[in-house]
């Protein structure tokens, strides 16, 4: 066991922000938040036809950038390390290859990349970004759930009061709100499907409150 | 005053009840009197028939924009209780309950008060180290109070899920068994009918548009159908307006006015026989004599004189009702309605006299003033006859938001009731 | 239920997310020291509580989690205008 | 049992699918399209329920939302049971079962009946308030008594099996009611291409043209209804909704729609379907097209089963091919009261005569009753009916001009049904919910909508339009100015023609006069289901009930389940009559929501049960609960309270645990507490101003404790914060107090200090925080990490970047138990890993979970606080004896600086939190227990603080307790009482609550 990972307070002052790769080696295999409901079985034995799909994507890198968005320094920077350009646009999302960026407030934005690539991102915008700004990695935190299917609309009617009709909610728009007593981050990925971020503690909540409401069209588990 | 009795329900009958007198005068106001207070609802009403009845002040006149007991006394949910946390509020409740115990007697006047006892339910351990300090501070008070656990509860409200297998589990209860309701639009009528029969002036439909002040001191108040009417001394109880008449004044309240809702059910047949409240789940629910559950919510987080809320505090409230009662899912709810409460920050009233001497305010009771319908009125009266504020109304100065003695039962208050 | 424009996120949302945060513009005393009691517990607890125009801030809490400003009628409820902190409002009480 | 009153064609009832239900007990047989009120009646059914008071056997008076009488019990089984439910309303399904819900022996016979016709003399209104009051003790019985009499229907017993659904709405255009006025906007609005919701009550659409014999461009009525629902339907952004009431209208143009999904199929939904769903709908623009109620008249025994309105006749014959009874009498004051005639007679029985009030009806249906040698009797009315369950004849009698007096002989007629007509109410319920105070139309006889801040529109009946070309136009132009005001152009719709009636004027008449005075005359009923009579309201004025609100308060007028759509308007005519004012004059009609009733499971839809409210766990939650842990609800968290061992009570769990921690070492899932991340310049000066205490030298790699209060100066949460970096600070709150300190900055922030450059994030569910507090620790956290733990290189307070378990990991030196602690920070993805990790390696320690009460217990016997627990909102630093926490040398005066100094806040003997060795070192002072200082003083005693924390202490062998006493730091070693509820009374000494370890150098070594 090493402790490679030792920062000395001197470094940290340096840093000014405090940054951590905080990934184990592949040998340590994380739990994601529904890693009690063991969809991957669920997926296997449950059934194949229904009017609403979920998937849950585990363990992505999950950032939450907060900068000035009048600062175009910060911008630029922004757009040098993710590839594109940070959606100013309220209500909106870009992608960048295996990077996904969400509006969140008018100085946050929520960064989805993949999960072992979150510290190189953070230690780029570290290197990247000057002047006032935050980064925080909150992968632990959160998990993603795609639900898909025919029935996909009416389901999330039944959770959150958004209006999701295509012309108001188009792909690519994403909204963060009351998910039944709880919330979610809602970002629409296609006609039949979108991407809800949720938070870990209400993860359970929000399973057991999906199967509940989708009883009338049949859930699809999928690994 | 023609005497009410059973006797007299027969005499009357055999002459078809064509000869019941009026209940209350409706007379045009005189050009002066010794006190005016503002606001007919039950508090105000209260005041005058006790500042008739125990000063001799029969110089009275209580001017009402709307009808008698039009406010809030006719939009609550008719809770009667006195176990309050502090010394303070405990005192004041009590005085209250003693006066509520024998009012229909003093009124002849049946204000129905029905002491079928009131649980507080307690559903975390934070919750029951409350109740055991509230119930321990009700019996050093002389205020009767148990603590019980669900075994106890369940023997009192059979239908209610005592179970482990809710997402609050009832861990235990206060119970008073002397709380329980009272028939709201009687109590009005009882102390108006009282106090008219002392020669007190209920003006009904008529506005106070102005306050007339000159030098610090209140000397009559201006109405829109009557013109300028003088008074030694006013006392406003306006809930739901008092910072609106406090402007006319010339100063600002610690309040804020809330909608606040409540909703019954269809009448069913009797199947809860007393008064359950829980914080917690945030909910209280009584079934009348007519079978209605009367069912209240918590306040709209929102300033709001519209006397109606918002939709998602019915629905958390009726959850809250589901959760607890299980066996009510299939009744259905009748009608809701919403009133103005006057909150305080520290959800205590405000019993006091005012920057404009002579000027005496009732006001800032939140979700709690109905229980207090005779205390209040008791001890206002006492203040107004004398000009010195009585002693039980004392620590409820508007003052104490200056000096910080406030008295904050949140915790005994919680939910609206 | 109200439906209320968050000026930040730029759409109409439901009542549910957000929290009324009371009476609007009232600015912490610069120098809290030099207040009188009775300055302070103005400050803290006194309120114009109108029924009519209200000033008020709420906070897109399940949102943006801004806070802005609301001016409702506190008697038909009506929203006149939302604007964000710092900026005045167009509609005023006579 | 034959259906010996359903004609043999007609109607929209299938005939081919007959329905068989039971009504108290008895079977029938009914048609697939019936109403269960419809089936009764072709049944020859007559009495339905006995009245509230007086119980009078009642009968169906009315065919939809406004009958009073018919309110029935339904269900099969005992889980099933529905109370109350509107017959009028209720789709028959085969083996439905209900039955009348008042009347003893049965509603038939009642013996309770007799007492009403002897007492119901001694019970005018107001009679409760006037009597029951001597002696005073004897009120409980006579309370007990009156109970009794309660309530219809009667709630189950068992838990719903049922499922209720939720569904949130947006549209441009909602439409209320799928009448002529509703379809013809639906169709405008759609064909423009507006998002459409048209909602209806009725199982299917249609409203009043499902009712009558009408006919559009020459073809019945009903085929432009389908064509127009066939149309609609073929729009994708149009929503139809039959079987849907529009129950609330709420600010903003949100509406609720309870919709009943398949309580036309069984008493309980089939599976995975939701039994009824209620729809929030937020709409752009709102039309209302909610018809009108037909106003029965007021007369003397208006109630025996057999007197209906005339409209619900028609219905019953033309809609269910029904004719309810044999032989007609109407009475009316309008044309409209005609049409029932029409139909009875067309339907090939008998009209024994219509009597009209008007001295001369001239309108084309009083032309077409004289064709078909129907007995018009004008200038007249029925003032009087005759029989108990059944109408058996009617006294008719001319009246006045004016309407007021009987002005001649009285003569009988044979009947067993009289139909009444007295004009129409528009149903302006919904229009009132929003706050709009309705305004009369003379015109119309009738209230209509007010003006109203809402975006709303309104149509046909509810305008006072009873012409189906104008209902039709109306609905058309309400369409059209939606679909205009969102911003779409409109589409051309066509309308049908209906054939023009002639009608004449109406008379405005509410109360028939009888021979005798109306106090003296036979009850004239006004509200059928509170039995409310025109006498009863006449002597609520006499007493002095002057508004209109008075008189339904003191009448109970108005407040059952129909809210008095019949009577309320009759009622205020009464009224007005006995005040010699104008209807206007003694108000308005008020409704509030709902339109009609609607299931409180419907309302709680799936929040119930388990979903009632989020259950939130920690990464490590199936760990704990495969322990058996036992839980505590803190906020919403599920948090472990103590882990028992087979065979232990509650307290020796919580000794072991205790002891572990104290003698090797113990574990608690610390993952709850709030967390939040703090980056930016300005972090630590923003600390400075939130916090009491100093911030400005902490020095990276550091924590310190914190406390924070309001402006009032009490303490409102406190943690443990770590600056991280320079610009980096991780605040940990209380765990119930998470997303109220996070607000609480952002306001701070947003507000007040914009200019401070710093962010906040919650990272609250990010980490999972495993805290290892015990001498062993250091030994249990070597065996994970290489790092140098030496007190040395890692001290008291300091944090650290090490790898725990492989895992990376921020380990914080803070302690809550006063032992030696490392509070392990990992990303909850590998929580698990690393806590399974330490039990792998802890077993030779003896590493022990505890929960949250052994915490409690570790932390009080150091004087620790707990936010919430020992504080209320009262207490500020120095009250806590936290004074230490508190900084004076800042330069910005912090929130809760200025507070705290207030005039009460600085005054001598506030209760101030102390320690408590009671004497008697075995007995745990309950928590909340209230101190006193002389035990012998009696009731009400002088009360001097109370006991916040209390606990049994096995390391100490003693109780422990904190809790507040009046002046107590100056009263140290004095004592203090806590009689109890029990009658004992426990003595204590006040004391310091630090119980061990003064020094604090356990945590320290």
């Amino acid at each position: 066991m090493s402790d490679l990972n030792v920062m000395t307070a001197a470094e940290m002052a340096a840093t000014k922000a405090a940054v951590m790769d905080q990934v184990p080696g592949p040998e340590i295999q994380g739990q994601s938040p529904l890693h009690h409901a063991d969809l991957d079985s669920l997926a296997k034995v449950g059934p194949k036809q229904g009017g609403v799909h979920l998937r849950e994507h585990k363990l992505l890198g999950h950032l939450t950038l907060r900068l000035n968005p009048e600062n175009d320094d910060q911008l630029a920077a922004a757009e040098r390390v993710l590839g594109v350009a940070l959606p100013l646009q309220p209500l909106t999302s870009v992608e960048s290859g295996s990077y996904s960026v969400r509006w969140m407030s008018p100085d946050e934005w929520l960064i989805l990349v993949p999960g072992l690539e979150a510290f190189d991102v953070e230690s780029k915008f570290r290197d990247e970004m000057g002047g006032h700004y935050s980064l925080v990695n909150s992968s632990g935190g959160s998990t993603v759930l795609e639900l898909s299917g025919p029935d996909v609309v009416e389901l999330l009617k039944r959770c959150t009061s958004i209006d999701l009709h295509p012309k108001l909610f188009p792909v690519g728009k994403v909204v963060s709100t009351v998910f039944a007593k709880s919330s979610a981050i809602i970002r629409r990925t296609g006609e039949h499907s979108f991407e809800l971020v949720i938070r870990r503690s209400f993860s359970d909540y929000i399973w057991l409150w999906l199967q509940e409401t989708s009883r009338e069209f049949g859930l699809v588990v999928k690994a | 005053m023609q005497r009410y009795s059973g006797f007299g329900l027969l005499k009357h009958s055999l002459t078809h009840h064509e000869n019941w007198q009026r209940t209350w005068r409706n007379p045009t106001p005189k050009k002066e009197y010794d006190v005016v207070i503002i606001g007919g609802g039950g508090h105000g009403l209260a005041t005058a028939y006790y500042l008739a009845k125990e000063h001799g002040i029969t110089n009275v006149a209580v001017i009402e924009k709307g009808y008698l007991g039009g406010g809030n006394t006719a939009r609550n949910t008719t809770i009667v209780r006195s176990n309050y946390l502090w010394d303070e509020s405990a005192h004041l409740y009590e005085h209250a309950m003693k006066l509520w115990e024998g009012l229909s007697q003093d009124l002849n006047y049946n204000v129905m008060f029905s002491q079928r006892g009131v649980l507080n339910l307690g559903h975390t351990l934070q919750d029951m180290r409350d109740i055991e300090r509230r119930v321990n501070a009700n019996r050093l008070n002389g205020i009767d109070g148990e603590v019980l656990d669900p075994q106890q509860i369940k023997e009192i409200v059979p239908h209610m899920d005592c179970s482990d297998n809710t997402r609050y589990p009832i861990l235990g209860a206060s119970w008073q068994p002397r709380g329980g309701v009272a028939r709201h639009d009687a109590v009005a009528w009882g102390f108006a009918r009282g106090a008219d029969s002392f020669g007190v002036d209920l003006i009904q439909e008529t506005e106070v548009t102005d306050l007339i002040i000159e030098d610090g001191t209140i000397t009559g108040v201006k109405t829109n159908r009557y013109g300028d009417i003088k008074a030694g001394r006013v006392g406003c109880v306006v809930a739901g307006n008092s910072s609106v008449l406090a402007k006319k004044a010339g100063f600002e309240l610690p309040l804020e006015s809330h909608p606040l809702q409540a909703l019954v059910s269809e009448p069913i047949k009797p199947i809860l026989d007393t008064v359950v409240m829980s914080n917690h789940v945030h909910g209280y629910v009584s079934q009348s004599d007519k079978g209605d559950l009367v069912i209240g919510a918590g306040i709209d987080g929102y300033t709001g004189y519209g006397q109606r809320g918002s939709y998602p505090t019915i629905e958390h409230t009726v959850q809250a009702i589901v959760e607890l009662f299980p066996v009510f899912s299939r009744v259905r709810m009748n009608r809701q309605w919403g009133g103005i409460v006057d909150t305080c920050p520290d959800a205590c009233p405000i019993i006091s006299k005012t920057p404009v001497k002579n000027l005496f305010f009732n006001c800032g009771w939140g979700t709690g003033g109905f229980k207090a319908t005779p205390g209040a009125g008791n001890v206002f009266a006492a203040s107004l006859a004398t000009g010195e504020m009585h002693p039980l109304a004392e620590p409820f100065s508007m003052f104490r938001f200056h000096d910080g003695a406030l008295i904050d039962e949140h915790g005994a208050a919680g939910v609206a009731h | 239920m109200f439906h209320i424009y968050c000026p930040h996120c730029a759409e109409y949302r439901e009542e549910e997310e957000f929290h009324a945060a009371g009476q609007a513009h009232i600015a912490r005393p610069l120098d809290p020291e030099a207040c009188s009691d009775k300055e302070w517990g103005e400050y803290m607890f006194f309120r114009k509580n109108p029924r009519g125009i209200h000033h008020e801030l709420w906070v897109h809490a399940a949102g943006c989690r801004k806070f802005f400003n609301i001016t409702r009628d506190t008697q038909s409820y009506e929203i006149k205008e939302v604007y964000k902190i710092g900026e005045k409002p167009s509609v005023v009480a006579e | 049992m034959t259906q010996q009153n359903r004609l043999q064609s007609g109607g929209r009832i299938d005939r081919s699918k007959p329905l068989t239900f039971t009504y108290n007990g008895k079977q029938y047989k009914g048609f697939q399209g019936d109403t269960l009120a419809s089936a009764m009646l072709a049944n020859g059914v007559n009495v339905v329920s006995r009245s509230f008071k007086y119980s009078r056997p009642r009968g169906i008076v009315a065919a939809g939302a406004e009958e009073p009488n018919a309110i029935l019990q339904l269900g099969a089984t005992e889980a099933t049971q529905v109370p109350n439910v509107r017959a009028t309303q209720q789709e028959l399904f085969n083996g439905l079962v209900s039955q009348s819900t008042n009347g003893w022996p049965n509603v038939d016979t009642d013996v309770m009946s007799v007492l009403g016709k002897v007492g119901g003399k001694m019970m005018p209104p107001g009679f409760y308030y006037k009597t029951f009051m001597f002696p005073e003790s004897l009120w409980n019985t006579y309370e007990s008594l009156i109970r009794k009499a309660a309530g219809m229907g009667r709630s189950p017993l068992e838990n719903d099996p049922d499922s209720y659904d939720h569904i949130n709405q947006h549209c441009d255009v909602m439409i209320v009611g799928a009448g002529p006025a509703g379809l013809a906007a639906a169709l405008a609005a759609a064909r423009s291409g507006a998002r459409v919701i048209l909602a209806d009550e009725q199982s299917e659409f249609g409203g009043s043209l499902l009712s009558t014999t009408e006919k559009l461009d020459g073809k019945p009525a009903s085929e432009w209804v389908s064509a127009v629902t066939e149309e609609l339907r073929s729009y994708e952004d149009v929503m139809l909704l039959p079987r849907s009431t529009v129950n609330g209208y709420h600010d903003h143009n949100f509406v609720t729609i309870h919709e009943r999904c398949t309580d036309h199929l069984s008493d309980i939904a089939p599976v995975n379907q939701a039994r009824q769903r209620l729809h929030k709908v937020r709409a752009k623009w709102v039309v209302l097209a909610t018809g009108a109620h037909e106003r029965p008249l007021v007369y003397s025994n208006n109630d025996v089963p057999g007197c209906m309105v005339s409209g619900a006749v028609s219905t019953y014959i033309n809609r269910y091919g029904v004719v309810p009874g044999n032989e007609l009498v109407v009475t009316t004051t309008n044309d409209y009261g005609y049409q029932s005639a029409l139909d009875w007679h067309d339907a090939g029985r008998k009209v024994v005569a219509v009597v009209d009030t008007r001295a001369n009806p001239a309108g084309e249906r009083v032309d077409a009753a004289r064709q078909r040698g129907i007995n018009v009797i004008t200038g007249s009315a029925v003032i009087d009916v005759q029989g108990s369950k059944r109408v058996s004849g009617v006294s008719v009698a001319p009246i006045s001009a004016d309407g007021n007096k009987v002005s001649g002989s009285v003569t009988k007629l044979n009947t067993d049904t009289v139909a009444t007509s007295g004009g129409w109410s528009p149903v302006i319920h919904l229009s009132s919910h929003t706050g709009s105070r309705p305004i009369w139309n003379d015109e119309i006889v009738g209230f209509v909508p007010g003006p109203t801040v809402q975006k709303q529109l309104t149509a046909g009946g509810i305008n006072g339009s009873y012409n189906t070309n104008s209902v039709l136009s109306e609905g058309l132009e309400a369409g059209l100015k939606a679909v205009a005001e969102v911003g779409l152009n409109a589409a051309e719709v066509v309308l049908p023609k209906a054939e023009d009636v002639k009608e004449g004027a109406s008379m405005t008449l509410f109360h028939i006069p009888h021979l005798k005075p109306t106090s003296q005359a036979p009850k004239q009923f006004v509200d059928y289901q509170t039995d409310v009579t025109a006498a009863g309201i006449e002597l609520a004025c006499r007493e002095g009930f002057e508004s209109i609100e008075h008189v339904k308060r003191y009448t109970a007028m108005g407040f059952g389940t129909d809210q008095g759509k019949l009577g309320n308007i009759n009622g205020m005519a009464v009224a007005a009559k006995a005040l010699n004012k104008t209807i206007p004059e003694t108000g308005t009609t008020i409704f509030r929501p709902n339109y009609t009733p609607i299931t409180f499971g419907a309302i709680a839809g799936r929040n119930c049960g388990e979903l009632f409210d989020p259950k939130r766990y920690s990464a490590m939650q199936m760990w704990h609960v495969e322990r058996g842990a036992k839980f505590e609800d803190v906020g919403q968290w599920k948090r472990p309270w103590y882990f028992p061992q087979a065979g232990e009570n509650m307290q020796q769990s919580l000794d072991r645990e205790c002891l572990a921690v104290r003698d090797s070492v113990g574990i608690l899932d610390a993952s709850t507490l709030g967390k939040i991340d703090i980056q930016g310049r300005d972090a630590r000066e923003f600390l400075g101003r939130i916090y009491s205490n100093a911030w400005a030298k902490l020095a990276v790699g550091k924590c310190r404790y914190g406390l924070m209060c309001g402006e009032d100066g009490m303490v409102f949460d406190d943690g443990v914060s770590a600056c991280l970096g320079d610009n980096h600070f991780l605040m940990t709150t209380t765990t119930g107090g998470a997303a109220r300190v996070l607000e609480w900055l952002e306001l701070y922030h947003q507000t007040e200090w914009p200019e401070l450059e710093v962010y906040f994030n919650t990272v609250t569910d990010h980490w999972s925080t495993l805290t290892i507090s015990g001498p062993n620790s250091r030994k249990l956290l070597a065996e994970l990490t290489d790092y140098d733990l030496s007190n040395d290189n890692f001290s008291f307070m300091d944090w650290k970047q090490i790898k725990v378990a492989g895992v990376p990991a921020r380990v914080f030196r803070i302690s809550f138990t006063g032992e030696l602690t490392f509070e392990i920070n990992v990303q909850a993805n590998y929580g698990t890993h690393v806590w399974e990790k330490l039990f792998e390696a802890g077993a030779k320690y003896n590493l022990t979970p505890y929960g949250t009460e052994t915490m409690h217990i570790l932390r009080a016997e150091k004087g620790f606080i707990i936010a919430g627990q020992d504080t209320d909102g009262s207490v500020h630093p120095f009250d806590l004896g936290m004074g230490w926490c508190v900084s004076n040398k800042k330069p910005f005066s912090y929130v809760g600086k200025r507070g705290m100094n207030r005039q009460d806040c600085v005054r001598d003997n506030r209760k101030q939190m102390v320690g408590l060795k009671t004497k008697d070192p075995k007995v745990v002072i309950p928590e909340g227990a209230q101190a006193v200082l002389d035990p012998n003083e009696p009731i009400p005693m002088k009360m001097v603080g109370h006991v916040t924390s209390s606990y049994w202490s096995a390391n100490l062998g003693h109780s422990i307790a904190m809790g507040f006493v009046k002046g107590g730091l100056d009263k140290m070693g004095e004592t203090v009482y806590y009689p109890l509820v029990d009658g004992t009374v426990i003595e204590a000494e006040i004391c310091s609550p630090i119980f061990l370890d003064p020094k604090g150098e356990r945590q320290n070594v």
